[in-house]
């Protein structure tokens, strides 16, 4: 069970919250004039990338809100949490392999 | 008959049932009484409403047990109330909010309080609930949305020294989340015997 | 090949068993090849022993960075049924039950399957027309499917509890008796073995790294961590990796990669029939050979590579097969382990062309790949070696998120009222 | 005599109070304090088991976790009788009745033990090469024949009548293993203040000091040292100590599961819970798990008498028990003197046998020399003699070049053999640190770490007892954020041992048959047959083999195993790879990883108020979702059909009373609402007027039909949403998330009702002369308040939103009222229907009245893959609408293509039947196997109000199929139908306006 910071809760454990998938996905603003071959993009084509993730949660058993995070798919170490609208601080491209271990995040 | 009816006679799903210590350790769990509770939401909240304080800390709860507001998100707050404040406390909260767009709703009926209390209360609840209950992580003031077991509870810790919690679910989840607490009472009564051995 | 037979056997077990030799080479990697499989799990396998036999290709190699099998293909739970409700899923599943049923003997290796029945719970009347939807679908489609009564189911399954105390009382159940479980690491080792023998190299802690293309795009080869290696088709079958490997060609795919965690008990004698799988409550439930209950159920919730996932979804689990079958209580878990499943958007696999042309993908399949192993392999060969799919696995593209021609199993069996 | 092999004295049990229980039905006596393996040993008892594959004897191995062969049932009473217990670690008390496993028809004479002579043949994957012909003799001859030789004891048959508990705990500092190490850590990080737990899978703390007696920490006996520990963490609020209780899983996060034995050892359990599993959040883990002995391989290892040489040690110091009276010890390594001296001084005739050469040895050789024990050193053991009982160990000198020279047998009933240590870095390794080879100890040793957590003492190839407490209290200062170091001064520990993977020999390798994995019976041999076919990666050989897939999960093998790979290949061994460890340490039983999660805490069990007047009133129940709803209401003699029947005519001509309280309710409210709707459902909703209703059809994203309900427009800027049953958390959940993450500009607040109103749905033409003298501050006239209009008032009272809507058709009312005066309004509805004729209702009835009238379910029409235009509701689509959510999907090719199934109507040829839902349809019965299966019929009833059976069907082209035949499965065959529309009663809608 991951233990995850919420923004405005904290760290709490994994049950208190839905994992929607990869974040920064934006809703189209005119679906209308996509081709189908962008809005199957847009639905389903996901990056799926080994490392470091840019995922969305829900704290849905807590405050409620959504919120962004940033995860390593291989250590699944969370690398940071931001609320939603904002902008992440930690640099590491998406493509970035694994990172330093909490141990070593720690000291 | 029907007007004193609405007032007097509230069909609480656990009953008026009595505190009981089922595992006779020292966890007190008592069904709370007809109570009136309101849902409020409202960005930009301002520092208070109706005389509640809205600018208490995320998952904070202040007040007493007749009136208390806990805060359980950025725009969220639960309010709980004595029945007597039911009718004029949403026109009240209202008013003070003005213009600011808010939505006050009546979930009194929704909501059910069954309150745990003892020095291993704590205990019981985390047979359930995944926080860290303990006086850092969760001090008396303490008030969040959570689980226990398969249901969601919102938990409140009341101020003051002694270990007293409410625990606030939906109403159809009264029954399991009673029966869980009362099991747990057992299951932690019999904790402090093993670890004491 | 040395062929195995009960003789064989006898033989070299005067002999002390010194003259088995290896099962297959292990050799290294040539510069090119007609084909080049990335990923060693029973797909990939199945796919180059198929390229083998059936359409004469053995200038195969099949590239595993790991060991072989010790993917998904030797981490699931092992149940095999076709009784799938769309036509072509039942066609797909169906024709990898067929060759199922001669595995063993078609590649003389004993893969264990074992047809000891797949009973599917019902436990609310939304299940029961469910699953009454299954079993007219596939009685039209030629496949084996019956409806039993919750008697009935007892009768089949003596351990089930039909008391109606449950919390979900069994209200009957989904039959089919073909379906049943094999042994995963044998499929492997049989497989590998078979087109070993037949000139495919299958080489192991092999990593590829890259894909390379020409000037028009088409790929030509791989990059390894054993160094270059040209094919004039590639077929990647990398499973929960596939994102990764396509990735390397420049194609993003409708996939995401779960962790998927199953748990065995420790072994005891026969006490559980068959195979149970109650979708009400979220778990399956067998016995294997050697008298472990394998238990599994569904996904962790969040994308993973780390084949691990947390407590609560085996907590979960067991709380599921406790209340169907109380009396497992006082049963240990022995071991659990997790996989990694790739996962489309419909829940079907994608099996076919890519944009990328020469370049070939055979996944997604989810919780539910091992079942398929002959049967995809089968159908992948057949489109590696022609450049056009099997009419089985015609309707599994890629395309068909962009028209909407969605083959969704699990939306099918929704539950909503 | 009781207890023949109870020494006179010593061992940390209580002579004062004996115990007894049976082994196989023989009454065996020990004391508290025993563990049924040492009680059984006290009383000379050795063969305790058969093997899995060739039921070989075998008897106990271990004093501990690690013991792969001394596996009992133990019956605790009725229901409390669980298999493959290790011996080592049930504690022995009054009453417990235990069985040996695997055989037949007795341990002494076991018929199974024939297959110890077929081992020529049932070597490594021998039925990976048989067993194939004739194909059909798999199933029904083999399979079933390899399955009852197979699993080791019988599983429980009835259900359990033991409790579990849960714990979610949070510590900054947790500590595994009460050894000298984790003792020394716990005491360290208590001192700082910080919380820390202890667990310690031992029904005593303490470790290797509990065995250890000839031991000093400084300057005082070890015993003293422990005792004052254990009192100071005692003392200590900020201390759970936790004994009996194993760390089993290292998940994420530092989330580490602990399964913790609660009752099991006492005489009566009482109303405590069995076990508990501690789910504990720790700041920090300090890993102090100890270490496994290896045995030595050589041929007839197993022999029951032959146990590794620390277990002998344990048996003799803390428990009192002599495991033998002759003891031969053999080893490869320092420690085993320590056991010999000890057995030694104990009165116990001793030799030892050492691998090494004597210069290879350390001052251990002087000590057991000094202490008048024969020692051969440069020996290795060729085998053992006896079957059931060891009788003598044949031995003979080695020389570097691994030739043997002249036999000996050295008689002796008892055998303590060290192969070596191997770290127990399960923990570590779960937590996915990585693994790093140390060839001064030939062991894994914590390499990298990936979570907060450090090892300490043994688990960390650490084993001199001073190094260990010195290690421990660093670990455990350190991890409560503390630099507090401490040294200590104690007896030097005998350490150090050479390696060796099989013991030298000169028989026929063919023949011997020298064992690595006890359990699961595999040979050396097996391993390196797996290497010669090809099997090179470990994991290849753990599967091929099985080595290491035992109840023991390989404690005591792996390490063997992967040598002998390693020396078959000429690689290291970490050339070869080590397995990943994988939860859980020792097994766990399903009921602590359940908990109290067990029928009604299974899942929640949701009901209404109106609930229990449903049972008063004979009703029986469906679940629906986690809710249990009222399906019928069946009167004396009355079935489901007859039931229904009559609830549905009743409805139509007088009135019906509904429970619809389970339906879900979301108050969306703010300035946005209406355009915050408008978005979500396919519908138009700015121009609905406050006090009107609109039935709503909502989408995911990709086009599907996700919901639908009836919404109310309460005020300009508040709605009164309802959804489905099931739907409710969904279409709550899709709400906010597109509120939140799409569209945060929009001023609008989602809040669940669904429990504040109870839902009383009366339906029927007398509808509104039941609740006409209860309604309060509304006109309920047909004028002032139409179909699909909603008004606030009183009823009895209560408040209420009264909805005038019909999902029968009739006229109707949803009356909503605040849940806990559900009962009362439902019960004076009832008293005032009485002379109506009023009659309830239940779920079943609900679906025949609205399929009679064509109105479809979500979940039973749709399934996930439905469009509105599939169930004839695209008139809703609100044109004007740029976008909403999932408009963009309906445009897709194949979503516009035509073939798409359709809601119609089917009318069966025979009235009377009915056809089954799920039913496929085809439009020509007679076409030949795979058919073309045209759709399915979605529900269907017998309908009392059209006196027929009326079914719904999505139909490819459907809508263009009308009047036309097409045939349907039934059981048998098929039936023929002709497709009609889908609305079969009052198709011109008149009664609902009535």
């Amino acid at each position: 069970m991951l233990l995850i910071a919420c923004p405005y809760c904290g760290n709490r454990p994994e049950t208190e919250f839905r994992c929607g998938g990869q974040a920064h996905i934006a809703r189209p603003t005119d679906p209308g004039a996509l081709s189908d071959e962008q809005w199957a993009q847009h639905l389903f084509v996901r990056s799926n990338p080994r490392g470091v993730h840019a995922e969305r949660w829900n704290h849905v058993h807590g405050c409620g809100r959504w919120f962004n995070a940033r995860r390593d798919t291989v250590s699944d170490r969370f690398i940071e949490t931001y609320k939603m609208g904002e902008t992440p601080k930690s640099q590491d491209s998406n493509s970035t392999l694994s990172t330093s271990t909490q141990a070593e995040a720690r000291a | 008959m029907l007007e004193a009816l609405y007032r007097t006679a509230r069909a609480l799903p656990l009953g008026r049932a009595p505190a009981s210590d089922p595992a006779r350790s020292g966890i007190v769990i008592q069904p709370a009484g007809a109570e009136a509770r309101f849902a409020l939401r409202v960005r930009d909240a301002g520092a208070s409403a109706a005389g509640l304080p809205l600018d208490g800390p995320i998952n904070s709860v202040r007040g007493n047990d007749r009136r208390w507001i806990a805060r359980l998100g950025p725009d969220e707050w639960l309010i709980g109330s004595d029945e007597s404040e039911a009718d004029h406390l949403p026109s009240a909260i209202a008013a003070d909010l003005g213009e600011r767009a808010h939505s006050i709703v009546d979930v009194s009926h929704r909501n059910v309080g069954i309150d745990v209390s003892g020095p291993l209360a704590a205990v019981a609840l985390n047979a359930g609930c995944p926080l860290d209950l303990g006086d850092a992580a969760f001090p008396p003031g303490s008030a969040t949305r959570t689980l226990l077991g398969k249901a969601e509870i919102v938990l409140i810790r009341h101020p003051g020294g002694a270990p007293r919690y409410r625990v606030e679910c939906w109403r159809s989840f009264a029954t399991y989340v009673h029966a869980l607490l009362a099991e747990a009472a057992i299951g932690a009564g019999s904790t402090e015997q093993a670890v004491r051995r | 090949m040395r062929r195995f037979s009960l003789s064989s056997l006898l033989t070299e077990s005067l002999k002390g068993h010194r003259g088995w030799g290896r099962q297959w080479r292990d050799p290294q990697p040539k510069p090119a090849y007609d084909v080049v499989i990335v990923g060693g799990g029973g797909h990939g396998l199945a796919t180059a022993y198929y390229l083998a036999t059936v359409h004469g290709i053995t200038n195969v190699a099949v590239l595993e960075k790991g060991w072989i099998g010790g993917g998904n293909t030797g981490r699931n739970t092992t149940i095999i049924r076709s009784n799938y409700l769309y036509d072509e899923s039942a066609a797909l599943y169906e024709h990898a039950l067929k060759l199922w049923e001669g595995l063993s003997q078609e590649l003389n290796y004993n893969v264990m399957f074992s047809q000891r029945g797949v009973l599917m719970l019902a436990h609310n009347l939304h299940d029961v027309q469910s699953f009454k939807r299954h079993v007219y679908a596939n009685r039209l489609n030629g496949i084996d499917n019956e409806w039993l009564t919750k008697e009935e189911c007892k009768e089949f399954c003596p351990p089930i509890d039909i008391s109606g105390s449950l919390r979900y009382p069994v209200l009957g159940g989904a039959l089919q008796r073909r379906a049943g479980t094999a042994r995963h690491d044998a499929v492997a080792w049989g497989y590998a073995r078979g087109a070993d023998a037949r000139g495919v190299d299958i080489i192991q802690n092999c990593e590829v790294k890259g894909i390379r293309r020409d000037a028009s795009g088409a790929a030509i080869g791989v990059e390894t961590t054993r160094g270059y290696i040209g094919a004039k088709r590639i077929g990647v079958v990398a499973a929960g990796h596939t994102s990764t490997v396509m990735a390397m060609a420049d194609v993003q795919m409708p996939l995401e990669s779960y962790p998927l965690q199953a748990l065995v008990s420790e072994p005891v004698k026969p006490v559980f029939p068959c195979v149970v799988m109650s979708n009400a409550v979220h778990a399956y439930i067998s016995q294997s050979d050697k008298g472990e209950l394998v238990i599994g159920a569904g996904t962790d919730q969040y994308t993973s590579y780390s084949q691990q996932g947390g407590l609560h979804i085996t907590t979960h689990t067991l709380d599921a097969i406790c209340e169907v079958f109380p009396q497992f209580t006082r049963m240990r878990m022995l071991r659990s382990w997790g996989g990694i499943v790739d996962v489309t958007p419909d829940r079907s696999p994608i099996i076919g062309k890519t944009p990328v042309e020469n370049l070939f993908v055979n996944c997604g399949w989810g919780t539910g790949g091992f079942k398929a192993t002959p049967g995809s392999g089968h159908v992948f060969a057949h489109t590696l070696a022609t450049g056009t799919p099997h009419a089985i696995n015609a309707p599994f593209t890629l395309d068909r998120f962009r028209t909407g021609r969605l083959i969704d199993e699990a939306a099918a069996a929704a539950v909503a009222h | 005599m009781a207890q023949p092999f109870r020494l006179s004295r010593g061992g940390r049990i209580d002579r004062t109070r004996p115990v007894r229980f049976t082994f196989n039905g023989r009454t065996v006596e020990g004391f508290h304090g025993d563990s049924v393996a040492s009680a059984l040993l006290a009383n000379g008892i050795h063969l305790v088991g058969r093997s899995f594959k060739y039921h070989r004897p075998r008897g106990i191995l271990s004093h501990g976790p690690d013991e792969p062969s001394a596996l009992l049932s133990v019956d605790r009473g009725p229901g409390r009788i669980d298999p493959n217990n290790r011996a080592s670690v049930v504690e022995a008390r009054d009453g417990l009745k235990t069985l040996s496993q695997n055989h037949w028809p007795s341990l002494e004479h076991d018929i199974g033990a024939v297959n110890d002579l077929l081992s020529p043949v049932f070597v490594a994957g021998f039925y990976y090469k048989t067993f194939m012909w004739p194909r059909k003799f798999w199933d029904k001859v083999y399979e079933p024949f390899i399955r009852a030789a197979a699993g080791l004891g019988k599983a429980p048959a009835v259900a359990d009548p033991d409790r579990y508990a849960n714990r979610h705990a949070h510590c900054d500092v947790l500590v595994v293993g009460a050894g000298p190490a984790g003792l020394s850590a716990a005491l360290a990080a208590a001192r700082t203040g910080k919380r820390v737990i202890l667990a310690d899978e031992g029904p005593e703390p303490g470790g290797a000091l509990l065995h250890d007696v000839t031991a000093e920490i400084d300057g005082r006996p070890a015993a003293e040292w422990l005792s004052a520990t254990l009192a100071e963490l005692d003392s200590r609020e900020n201390v759970i100590l936790l004994p009996r209780t194993t760390a089993f899983g290292y998940y994420n996060h530092n989330h580490v599961a602990l399964a913790e034995r609660v009752t099991d050892h006492l005489p009566s359990p009482g109303t405590a819970p069995r076990e508990r599993l501690w789910q504990v959040r720790a700041g920090e883990v300090v890993l102090a798990g100890g270490s496994h002995e290896r045995p030595l391989v050589f041929a007839d290892n197993d022999r029951p008498g032959i146990l590794l040489a620390e277990s002998v040690r344990v048996f003799v110091n803390r428990y009192g028990v002599a495991p033998g009276r002759r003891i031969v010890f053999a080893t490869s390594g320092a420690s085993a003197y320590a056991a010999a001296l000890d057995a030694k001084a104990a009165g116990l005739a001793v030799t030892l046998v050492d691998l090494r050469t004597e210069s290879e040895c350390g001052p251990e050789l002087a000590r057991l020399k000094a202490a008048g024990v024969e020692v051969l050193t440069g020996h290795t053991v060729i085998g053992a003699k006896g079957t059931k009982r060891v009788t003598g160990l044949i031995v003979a000198p080695v020389d570097r070049a691994g030739r043997c020279g002249a036999h000996r047998v050295l008689e002796c009933d008892c055998v303590g053999m060290s192969g070596g240590w191997t770290p127990a870095v399960h923990l570590f390794s779960q937590s996915r640190g990585k693994l790093a080879y140390d060839e001064r100890l030939d062991a894994f040793l914590p390499g990298t770490s990936a979570q907060a957590e450090r090892s300490a003492g043994a688990s960390k190839g650490t084993y001199d007892l001073a190094a260990c407490l010195q290690e421990g209290f660093a670990a455990g200062a350190a991890a409560a954020g503390s630099d507090e170091r401490k040294s200590f001064t104690a007896s030097p520990t005998l350490t150090g041992f050479k390696p060796v993977r099989a013991m030298p020999t000169d028989a026929d390798p063919t023949k011997v048959r020298a064992f690595v994995d006890f359990q699961n019976d595999v040979t050396a041999k097996d391993i390196k047959l797996a290497v010669r076919e090809g099997f090179h990666s470990i994991e290849h050989v753990k599967r091929y083999t099985t080595t290491g897939m035992a109840t023991d999960q390989g404690k005591t093998s792996n390490m063997n195993a992967l040598g002998i790979v390693a020396g078959q290949l000429d690689k290291t061994l970490p050339g070869v790879g080590t397995t990943t460890f994988r939860p859980p340490y020792t097994p766990v039983t399903f009921g602590t990883l359940v908990g109290p999660a067990r029928h009604a805490l299974f899942d929640p069990i949701r009901t209404t108020p109106i609930h229990e007047w449903a049972e008063e009133h004979g009703a029986l129940f469906e679940n629906v979702a986690l809710w249990r709803r009222a399906w019928y209401f069946p009167k004396s003699g009355e079935d489901l059909h007859a039931a229904v029947a009559r609830e549905c005519e009743a409805v139509r001509k007088g009135v019906g009373i509904f429970d619809a309280s389970t339906l879900g309710k979301i108050e969306v409210v703010g300035p946005d609402a209406a355009e915050f709707m408008n978005r979500i459902y396919v519908n138009p909703w700015l121009k609905l007027e406050v006090g009107r209703c609109r039935y709503g059809l909502m989408l995911k994203e990709d086009g599907y039909i996700l919901d639908d309900g009836v919404v109310a427009r309460i005020a300009p800027d508040c709605f009164h949403v309802t959804t489905t049953t099931g739907g409710a958390p969904r279409v709550l959940a899709h709400m906010e998330d597109y509120l939140q993450t799409e569209w945060p500009d929009l001023k609008v607040f989602l809040t669940s009702t669904t429990e504040q109103w109870a839902v009383i749905a009366l339906q029927g033409p007398k509808a509104r002369a039941v609740i006409a003298p209860l309604v309060d501050g509304i006109d309920l006239s047909p004028e002032a308040f139409p179909h699909m209009a909603m008004r606030q008032g009183t009823i009895c009272g209560v408040p209420t939103r009264l909805f005038r809507v019909s999902f029968t058709g009739e006229l109707g009312f949803e009356i909503n009222v605040p849940s806990d005066h559900a009962r009362a309004v439902w019960e004076a509805i009832w008293e005032a229907g009485q002379q109506h004729g009023i009659t309830p209702y239940g779920t079943e009835t609900m679906h025949v009245l609205r399929a009679e009238k064509g109105y479809i379910i979500i979940g039973q029409e749709t399934d996930g893959t439905v469009t509105p235009d599939d169930v004839g509701l695209a008139g809703m689509i609100a044109k004007a609408k740029k976008d909403f959510v999932g408009k963009r999907s309906l445009a897709r090719p194949d979503v516009v293509a035509t073939g798409r199934k359709q809601l119609v109507g089917l009318v069966t040829d025979d009235p009377k039947l009915v056809l089954d839902e799920g039913a496929q349809i085809v439009d020509d019965p007679a076409q030949p196997i795979p058919m073309r299966m045209l759709g399915h019929v979605t529900s269907s009833y017998w309908s009392p109000n059209c006196g027929r059976s009326i079914a719904m069907a999505l139909v490819a082209d459907g809508r263009a199929l009308q009047g036309g035949p097409l045939h349907v499965t039934t059981p048998e065959g098929f039936a023929r139908v002709t497709v009609v529309d889908p609305v079969f009663f009052d198709p011109k809608g008149e009664r609902i306006h009535a």
